[in-house]
């Protein structure tokens, strides 16, 4: 009992200087130590509890199947990895695809479209708009992800998942969007309905990019924390609380226009507080995932 | 325990079968790279016997 | 029964690898393949060019 009330109390006293994390940093080196990693477990803490940013990579590599279950084998299927990804680089650079100047975030983009087999005859032909969220999403990814090859194959996974597994959710979101925010709040709503604002607003960025450009990095990847670990239904939930935050300034606006201009340039300054409301959005619309660690 | 040994083998055959996978796309670029270098020195030919005429018959 | 299923598993991944290392050696074919075309096409400007330049100067 005593030692309860003191281990509440240092957990208070770590949330009050800003250590919250380590009780949850604890619980997620327990799961990481199991020789066959519990990949279910691995989601519903990711759900439930930001990642430490020094095992962020670690677990979405897991989550995402860029590494297997098996501690044992990491070693060799990262090999395997990086193999792959030398091959297709060099590949490009024999063909003159790319070059020593091209930005990094093209060569993830060519290296996506070689595997693919959708490689355009030539760089210099114009980008499809599903390219161009490629870039987004990887110019995102490499300011998260230190190493080029976790880069490279996180990106290109984290798309899989959106063009595979989240296919059939990803175009409900616009709908699921209006009727969160009619329940938060039915005002703004109204005001976006009135300046025809509803149908305009900036879904490619926050539903196909997932808010890459739109959030900065350090409070996009606990949102994507959520993504990568099975819920794409997230994202509606921060655009609601993006619309919420900046009330005033929306319901200033009134035309369709300057309404999408706004938000697709939001500030931001207020950036984590904002991910953290749009998580409580989450859990209270949601329920709170049972971590069963 | 003989699952976990059948799941371990099937993570790593996996991702053995896309770097194969991705070896097999290369090829494929390759091959469309070297028509098309052929196409290009062809024309080239072409375009200098063309030209090595025109100056014959100037 | 588990030794069957292990050598089984440490088969599938070796043939996963010598295939591999087969399309790898054609892709080093064509690689070399694609260089030398590049070689025979930069030659044939640099020699449209001097042709260019040698007609201009008579």
């Amino acid at each position: 009992m005593a030692e309860d009330t003191q281990r509440n109390f240092r957990s208070v006293y770590y949330e009050k200087v800003g250590f919250r994390g380590v009780e949850e940093k604890k619980s997620l080196e327990i799961l990481l130590k199991d020789d066959r990693l519990d990949i279910e477990k691995l989601c519903t803490f990711s759900q439930r509890f930001p990642l430490p940013s020094m095992y962020r990579a670690l677990v979405w590599k897991v989550l995402l199947g860029i590494l297997p279950p098996h501690h044992e084998s990491h070693a060799q299927v990262m090999a395997y990895r990086k193999d792959q990804y030398s091959d297709v680089l060099h590949a490009l650079k024999v063909v003159r695809f790319i070059s020593d100047t091209t930005p990094q975030v093209e060569v993830y983009l060519r290296m996506y479209q070689l595997e693919c087999g959708k490689l355009p005859r030539s760089p210099s032909f114009p980008l499809e708009p599903e390219d161009e969220v490629f870039l987004a999403i990887a110019k995102a990814m490499e300011e998260m992800v230190e190493d080029s090859v976790d880069c490279y194959w996180i990106t290109r996974c984290f798309v899989n998942q959106l063009n595979n597994k989240y296919r059939e959710f990803l175009p409900q979101l616009p709908k699921a969007f209006e009727q969160y925010l009619n329940l938060e709040d039915s005002r703004l709503l109204s005001h976006l309905k009135t300046c025809s604002a509803v149908s305009r607003l900036p879904y490619d960025l926050w539903f196909k990019r997932c808010f890459a450009g739109c959030l900065p990095e350090s409070s996009l990847q606990r949102v994507w924390d959520k993504v990568v670990s099975g819920s794409c239904k997230i994202l509606v939930f921060v655009a609601v609380e993006i619309l919420i935050t900046f009330k005033i300034k929306v319901l200033a606006l009134n035309s369709a226009e300057k309404i999408t201009k706004f938000l697709e340039n939001v500030p931001q300054d207020s950036s984590d507080a904002l991910v953290s409301k749009a998580f409580d959005l989450w859990h209270k619309h949601c329920g709170t995932p049972v971590h069963s660690a | 325990y003989l699952e976990d040994v059948k799941s371990q083998a099937s993570g790593q055959l996996m991702a053995a079968e896309s770097r194969y996978e991705a070896q097999r796309k290369i090829t494929q670029v390759f091959e469309l790279e070297i028509l098309d270098l052929y196409g290009r020195l062809e024309k080239d030919g072409l375009l200098r016997k063309l030209e090595g005429k025109a100056e014959a018959a100037e």
